[in-house]
C-alpha cells in the first residue's frame, strides 16, 4: 500500500510544502494569525489551498467581477449559486452556465474535455432543471502539426463521448484556430437547462442535524488538489503508476442525474439543498452549502464511500473524483433519500451532519483532523487588487488599417473560405448527437443553435462567441464586440437576447500588462451588457493560460441565451429559394486590423481596431428583429470574420442557392469585418414592407437564383464561382488539415 | 516477421467505468464470486523489422498512440514468426 | 394500440419515443422498467436507443440480460411486434431476436447526421405505408451502427426479403447498406435510424411516420380480425 | 484467489474498423514496416473459487457476456494467486 507522509504543522511552516498547493507565504501567514490563532495541520492547510484558489474563491477576478451587470427583471439567480437563472414567463425559467476546463484538456485531452462537459452539466441539474442543451467552445493552435491534431481529435471525442451517452444534445459552439493557443487549448462547455420557477434549488445545509448525504461515484485519488497536486507528498517508488487525471463516466451521471431530478421534484418536502462536487471536491461542496446557510458542519470522513484503501483526509477532502453531489436532508428523512438512489444503482451515505456554531469539523478514524471556522474556508479568502498597466503591445499600434490590395477576387474568397477559422466545422460537430431530446430546431451550422420548449410557442437560441484577436488589439472595444456578436447570432435566429454566460480565459493577473486586458474587457463587456440588457448571470474564470511563454489572446467567451416567443419567428442563415432579394443592413467600411483577411495575407494581426459602436449594433438589431417578428424575412446571417462574402456563400451553402448580387463597394471591402451587419433574404411579396421598415438602413444587393453560381459584381472586379464548388472547399478543409 | 502482443491496462487510481459495469453485469449473472474486473486494450500487431530493433519500434508506438501515458500502463511481447 | 418502451439504465431516447407515440401518434404509450417481468397488456414493444449501462462492454451486451428481456423474447415469440432503434437495434442484436452485429463505425466516429434510407421491402408490418423502394430521410446517431453479418446469413436475408431499409450513402460500413433488418417471421425489426427524431416538421422531417403508421394500421386489423 | 487473464479478438474473415484504424494512424507516424494490427479486449479478472471449477466459469462468462460469439472468439490463463 501507498505510504504517504504527512508532515506535522510545524514542519509544514519550516519546509514551506504549502507552496506547492499553492499558498502563498502571505495566505499561510493570515491563515495562522487571523484565521486561526494557530498552526493549521497538514489536513487543515489542504482544506485552505483548495478553498483559497483561483478556481474556488475568485481571489484575483472578484474585483473584475463586480464590474458585471447582473442585474434585470428578469433574473432569477445572479452569479454566485451553481448556475444563473432567468425567467422565461408562464412559471418557466432557464438556467445556464459555462465552464473552462483548459488545464485539464491540455494535458490529457479526451478526460479533461468530457469531464469538463460533466461538470458544468452537474451545476445545472443541481439547481433543479433539467439539462437540455450543451454547447462548447473551443481554441486550438493552427492545426498544422501533430500535437495540435491529437488535441482537436481528443478534445472533440471527450465532448462527444460524455454529452452522447448521457443524451442532452449539443447543439452549438465555436472554433478558432490561432497560433496564441498553442499547447494551451481553450475548452470551454455551456450547459442549458430549463425547470418549473417552484423547483428552483439552493446549495445550502441549514437545520440543526439535519443530514448530510453523499451520493454518487466512490471517491478516488484522482485530481487531488487539482493541477497543483504535489507528487512529493509520495515517497514510494511506484509513483509514475499514480495518475491524477480524472476519469468521466457519463453513464454515472446520467443516472445521478436522474435520480437526483427525482429527488427534487417527489421529494422536495425533505430537501434542503443540494450542490455538485466540482472544484476542490467535498470540502468546497460542503462548506459552501454550511456557509451560505449560515451553519456548521461536521463529517465523519470513514464513511465516505471509497474507491481506493488507505485515503488520507487530505486526499479525501481534495480528491475531485467526477459524478459525485452532496445532499442536506431534514434529520429522520434519510431512508426516503436513500430509497430513490438505490433504484437507479447508487450509493448514498449520510456522512455528516449541521451543527450549531460556525465550526466545519472533520473526523477520521475517530479522531477529530480539522475543525476550523467554515466562513474562513467559503468566503474569507484574500481579494487581490492587482495592479494595472496599459500593456506595450498596445502603445506601439499603426493607427492606419491595414490595406489589403485584392487583384483576384475568387482566388482570395477560394482561399477565404479554406481557412481553418472560416472553414465549416461540420466534421467536428457531426459527431455530437445534436438531435437526442427532440426538440432540436436549429442544429449547429447556422447561426445559434435553436430548441423549442415542449408543450409551448418558445423557444431558446444559444451561442458562444467571442474573437480573442479583436480583444488582442482593444481589449475593452474587443469586450464589447464579444456580447455584441453573440446577440447579433441570437437576434439572425429570430430571439430576443436574454443573458450570457461567460468563461474568462486570461494570462497571469499578476502581471501588470495582463491584468489590463482582463479588466478593461471586463469593463467592454458590462457596458454592452448593459446596452443589450443581457445581464452576466455566472461565468468562470481561468487564468495563467501561456502559450509558448506569452499569455493567450483575451478570450472571454461569452455564451448567450435568447428568447424566442413565437416558433414562426425561428430564421436560419440559409437562402431559402431561388428569387428572394438580398440584403446587406448596416454600413460596410475598410475594416481590416483582426480580421481574417489581415492574418491570411500577413501572417499576422496588429494595428489599432476599427471603431464600434454599440448603439448602431443595437438599433441594427432590433430593426432586424421587428422584421423577423413581422414575418418578413426569409433568412438572416451576421456578418463576421471572413466579412461580407464570407457570409454571403455560407447563406448559399445550406440548401445550394446562388445569389447575383451588385455593389458599389469594391472587392477588397467585401472581406471587411465592420461590425453591426446582417445578410438578409425577403421573399418578393415582403419586399416592400421590409424596405419600407429598413429604410435606411438596409442596402439591396440583388437576387438569389435557381443556378450553381455564386456572383458579385463589385465597384472594381467580380467574385464568381460555382456554389457547390465553393461549399466543396468550405466542407472539405478541415478534415484534409486534420489528416 | 514479428508478431507483437501489447496489453494496455488503467494505470492505479485511475477510474475503469468499463471494468465496473462489467463487473456489475457479471454479479447479476451470478458471478458473485468475481471480485475485480479490469479492461484494458489488447493488441495483436504483425510487423517486420526496418532498420531499428522491433522493441524500440515497439516502445515507441505504445507511447505516442497506443496507450495514453497520462492514465495508461503497457506491456508487450514479441514472437519471431515465420515469414507470410 | 398501446406501445411498451422499456428503459434500461442508460437509455436516453426513452422519453422521445414515448412523446412521439402519444403526442403525435395519439397511441397510449408506457415506459416500462427494465427489471419488468411481463409485458401483459402490450400490443408492441420498442427499444429506444441510448448507451444503456454506459455500453462500455459491446452496445447492448449487457441490456440483453435485463429481466425484461425475457419478457420481450416471450412477447416477440409470441408473434407480437417488437421494433429496436439504434441501442435498442444492438440489444436486439445481441439477445440473438436478430441475425448480426453491430461493430464500430468504419471511421471510428460517431455520427449525427440525416441519412436517406430506401425502403426495400414495404410488404412488411413496419414500412406498408411507405411506397416500394421510396427515398426517406431519417436522422442517424451513432457510435456502433456498422452492421455485420456474414455471407451465408446476408443470402438467408436477402432470399427472406428481411433487409427493410437500406442506406443511400453508407454512412458507417455496413454490409450490404443495411439500415434495418427484421427476422424472418417479421415480427422484430432492428434499425439504426430514428424514426422517432422525424415525426415533426419544426424537427426537419416526417418521413418517420410512417413506420409507426405501418405498424398501427396492421395491428388494428389484427385486432378487428 | 485467481488472475484470469482473457483476451478477445475478432474472429478470422471479420473486418475490424478499429484495428484498421490504428494500423492506419501508425502509418500516417512513419511505421510502414507494420503489416497488420488487430484490437481486441484484455481483461483482467480477479476472483475466488465458488462450487464450480473455475475454468468453467470463465467459460461461461466469456460465451455469456465477455464475448460476443457471433464475431469474437477468446482464449484465457488462470493463475492461482496468493489470497490477499
Ligand atoms: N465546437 C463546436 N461545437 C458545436 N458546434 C460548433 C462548434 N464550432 C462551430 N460550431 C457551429 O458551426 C456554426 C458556425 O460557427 P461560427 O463560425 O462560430 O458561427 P458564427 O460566426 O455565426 O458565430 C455554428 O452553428 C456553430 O454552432
Ligand atoms: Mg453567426
Amino acid at each position: 500500500m501507498l505510504k504517504q507522509t504527512e508532515l506535522t504543522p510545524t514542519q509544514l511552516r519550516d519546509t514551506k510544502a504549502y507552496r506547492d498547493w499553492g499558498l502563498t507565504d502571505a495566505e499561510y501567514q493570515l491563515l495562522t494569525d487571523d484565521v486561526l490563532g494557530r498552526l493549521p495541520n497538514y489536513t487543515e492547510a489542504g482544506l485552505f489551498s483548495g478553498m483559497w484558489s483561483e478556481h474556488c474563491s475568485y481571489k484575483n477576478s472578484k474585483p473584475v467581477l463586480k464590474k458585471f451587470w447582473t442585474q434585470g427583471e428578469q433574473v432569477l439567480e445572479g452569479p454566485g449559486e451553481g448556475a444563473g437563472i432567468i425567467d422565461i414567463g408562464d412559471g418557466q425559467a432557464v438556467v445556464f452556465k459555462a465552464e473552462s476546463h483548459n488545464h485539464p484538456s491540455a494535458v490529457e485531452p479526451y478526460e479533461g474535455a468530457a469531464t469538463g462537459v460533466g461538470g458544468i452539466i452537474r451545476d445545472i441539474f443541481s439547481m433543479g432543471a433539467r439539462p437540455i442543451a450543451l454547447l462548447d467552445s473551443l481554441r486550438f493552435g493552427e492545426p498544422d502539426d501533430a500535437h495540435t491534431k491529437y488535441l482537436i481529435s481528443q478534445v472533440v471525442a471527450g465532448i462527444g463521448g460524455y454529452g452522447n451517452c448521457i443524451g442532452i444534445p449539443t447543439i452549438g459552439g465555436d472554433t478558432v484556430f490561432d497560433a496564441s493557443y498553442d499547447k494551451n487549448p481553450l475548452v470551454n462547455a455551456m450547459c442549458v437547462g430549463i425547470l418549473n420557477q417552484k423547483d428552483i434549488q439552493k446549495g445550502q445545509a441549514t437545520g440543526l442535524g439535519n443530514s448530510v448525504i453523499y451520493v454518487g461515484a466512490k471517491t478516488g485519488r484522482d485530481g487531488i488538489n487539482g493541477a497543483s497536486f504535489a507528487s512529493a507528498e509520495f515517497n514510494d517508488a511506484k509513483d509514475t503508476q499514480r495518475s491524477a487525471v480524472q476519469v468521466g463516466d457519463p453513464f454515472m451521471e446520467k443516472l445521478l442525474m436522474e435520480a437526483c431530478l427525482e429527488v427534487i421534484h417527489d421529494h422536495r418536502d425533505v430537501l434542503v439543498g443540494i450542490q455538485d462536487m466540482g472544484a476542490a471536491g467535498l470540502v468546497s461542496s460542503s462548506a459552501e452549502m454550511a456557509s451560505k446557510a449560515g451553519s456548521g458542519l461536521e463529517l465523519n470522513l470513514d464513511l465516505v464511500p471509497q474507491r481506493e484503501a488507505g485515503m488520507t483526509p487530505f486526499e479525501l477532502m481534495l480528491s475531485e473524483s467526477q459524478e459525485r453531489m452532496l445532499l442536506c436532508v431534514k434529520a429522520g428523512a434519510e431512508a426516503e433519500i436513500y430509497q430513490v438512489f438505490e433504484k437507479y444503482g447508487l450509493d448514498a451515505v449520510t456522512i455528516g451532519k449541521v451543527t450549531d456554531g460556525h465550526q466545519y469539523q472533520l473526523f477520521h478514524h475517530g479522531k477529530l483532523v480539522a475543525d476550523v471556522p467554515v466562513d474562513a474556508l467559503a468566503t474569507k479568502a484574500p481579494v487581490y487588487q492587482r495592479e494595472k498597466k496599459r500593456p506595450v503591445r498596445l502603445n506601439h499600434q499603426s493607427h492606419h488599417q491595414f490595406m489589403p490590395r485584392i487583384v483576384d477576387a475568387t482566388g482570395t474568397l477560394k482561399k477565404m473560405l479554406q481557412q481553418p477559422t472560416i472553414a465549416s466545422k461540420k466534421s467536428l460537430y457531426e459527431t455530437y448527437d445534436s438531435q437526442v431530446q427532440t426538440n432540436t430546431v436549429v442544429k449547429p451550422g447556422s447561426d445559434a443553435g435553436v430548441i423549442r420548449i415542449r408543450h409551448t410557442d418558445k423557444a431558446l437560441a444559444v451561442t458562444t462567441d467571442v474573437n480573442g484577436r479583436y480583444l488582442y488589439l482593444n481589449p475593452r472595444v474587443g469586450g464589447e464586440i464579444a456580447v455584441a456578436e453573440a446577440a447579433r447570432n441570437i437576434v439572425a435566429s429570430g430571439g430576443l437576447p436574454l443573458g450570457i454566460t461567460d468563461c474568462l480565459n486570461y494570462g497571469n493577473p499578476e502581471k501588470p500588462d495582463q491584468f489590463y486586458d482582463l479588466d478593461e474587457s471586463a469593463m467592454g463587456i458590462a457596458r454592452a451588457c448593459q446596452l443589450f440588457n443581457t445581464p452576466v448571470i455566472s461565468g468562470n474564470v481561468s487564468l495563467n493560460n501561456e502559450s509558448n511563454g506569452e499569455p493567450i489572446y483575451p478570450t472571454p467567451m461569452i455564451g448567450m441565451v435568447g428568447l424566442i416567443k413565437h416558433q414562426k419567428d425561428i430564421t436560419t442563415q440559409d437562402f431559402k429559394h431561388a428569387g428572394d432579394a438580398v440584403y446587406v443592413l448596416g454600413e460596410t467600411g475598410a475594416d481590416f486590423n483582426g480580421s481574417e483577411l489581415q492574418k491570411m495575407l500577413t501572417g499576422d494581426i496588429a494595428g489599432e481596431l476599427f471603431d464600434f459602436d454599440l448603439v448602431t449594433e443595437n438599433q441594427n438589431q432590433r430593426l432586424l428583429l421587428r422584421a423577423i417578428q413581422k414575418g418578413l424575412v426569409a433568412s438572416a446571417h451576421d456578418v463576421s470574420e471572413g466579412g461580407l462574402i464570407t457570409t454571403i456563400a455560407e447563406s448559399c451553402f445550406g440548401n445550394g442557392v446562388g445569389v447575383k448580387l451588385t455593389s458599389e463597394i469594391p472587392a477588397a471591402d467585401f472581406f471587411s469585418e465592420t461590425q453591426s451587419r446582417f445578410v438578409i433574404s425577403v421573399t418578393p411579396e415582403h419586399r416592400a414592407d421590409f424596405e419600407s421598415l429598413m429604410e435606411p438602413y438596409a442596402t439591396y444587393l440583388g437576387q438569389t437564383t435557381a443556378d450553381d453560381r455564386l456572383f458579385v459584381q463589385t465597384s472594381d472586379q467580380t467574385f464568381d464561382l460555382p456554389v457547390s464548388f465553393a461549399k466543396q472547399l468550405w466542407e472539405g478543409s478541415l478534415p484534409c488539415l486534420l489528416k | 516477421m514479428y508478431l507483437v502482443k501489447i496489453y494496455v491496462t488503467y494505470k492505479q487510481s485511475i477510474l475503469d467505468p468499463k471494468g465496473e459495469a462489467v463487473h456489475d453485469a457479471l454479479h447479476r449473472l451470478g458471478y458473485t464470486n468475481v471480485d475485480e474486473v479490469e479492461l484494458g486494450k489488447y493488441f495483436e500487431v504483425k510487423m517486420h523489422a526496418d532498420k531499428r530493433p522491433v522493441a524500440t519500434e515497439v516502445d515507441e508506438m505504445c507511447d505516442q498512440l497506443l496507450a495514453n501515458v497520462n492514465m495508461e500502463t503497457y506491456r508487450y511481447e514479441i514472437t519471431e514468426m515465420e515469414a507470410l | 394500440m398501446k406501445f411498451a418502451v422499456p428503459v434500461f439504465p442508460g437509455s436516453n431516447c426513452d422519453y422521445d419515443m414515448v412523446n412521439a407515440l402519444r403526442d403525435i401518434l395519439k397511441m397510449e404509450a408506457d415506459l416500462v422498467s427494465a427489471d419488468t417481468t411481463t409485458l401483459t397488456g402490450y400490443d408492441a414493444v420498442i427499444l429506444p436507443g441510448g448507451f444503456s449501462y454506459g455500453d462500455y462492454l459491446r452496445s447492448g451486451a449487457i441490456a440483453r440480460f435485463a429481466p425484461v428481456m425475457t419478457a420481450v423474447k416471450a412477447f416477440a415469440a409470441a408473434g407480437k411486434p417488437v421494433m429496436g432503434i439504434c441501442n435498442g437495434f444492438q440489444i436486439l442484436t445481441e439477445a440473438g431476436l436478430l441475425p448480426g452485429a453491430l461493430q464500430a463505425n468504419r471511421s471510428s466516429k460517431f455520427i449525427c447526421k440525416t441519412s436517406e434510407l430506401i425502403v426495400k421491402n414495404n410488404q412488411t408490418q413496419f414500412s406498408s405505408a411507405y411506397a416500394s423502394q421510396a427515398h426517406i430521410q431519417l436522422p442517424i446517431a451513432h457510435g456502433e451502427g456498422n452492421y455485420y453479418c456474414d455471407d451465408e446469413t446476408l443470402t438467408t436475408l436477402q432470399e427472406h426479403q428481411q433487409i427493410v431499409f437500406e442506406y443511400v450513402d453508407n454512412p458507417n460500413g455496413s454490409t450490404a447498406n443495411i439500415a434495418g433488418v427484421m427476422n424472418q417471421a417479421g415480427n422484430v425489426l432492428g434499425m439504426m435510424p430514428h424514426p422517432e427524431r422525424a415525426v415533426e416538421a419544426i424537427l426537419g422531417s416526417t418521413d418517420g411516420l410512417g413506420i409507426f403508421q405501418s405498424l398501427i394500421a396492421a395491428n388494428k386489423e389484427v385486432t378487428h380480425a
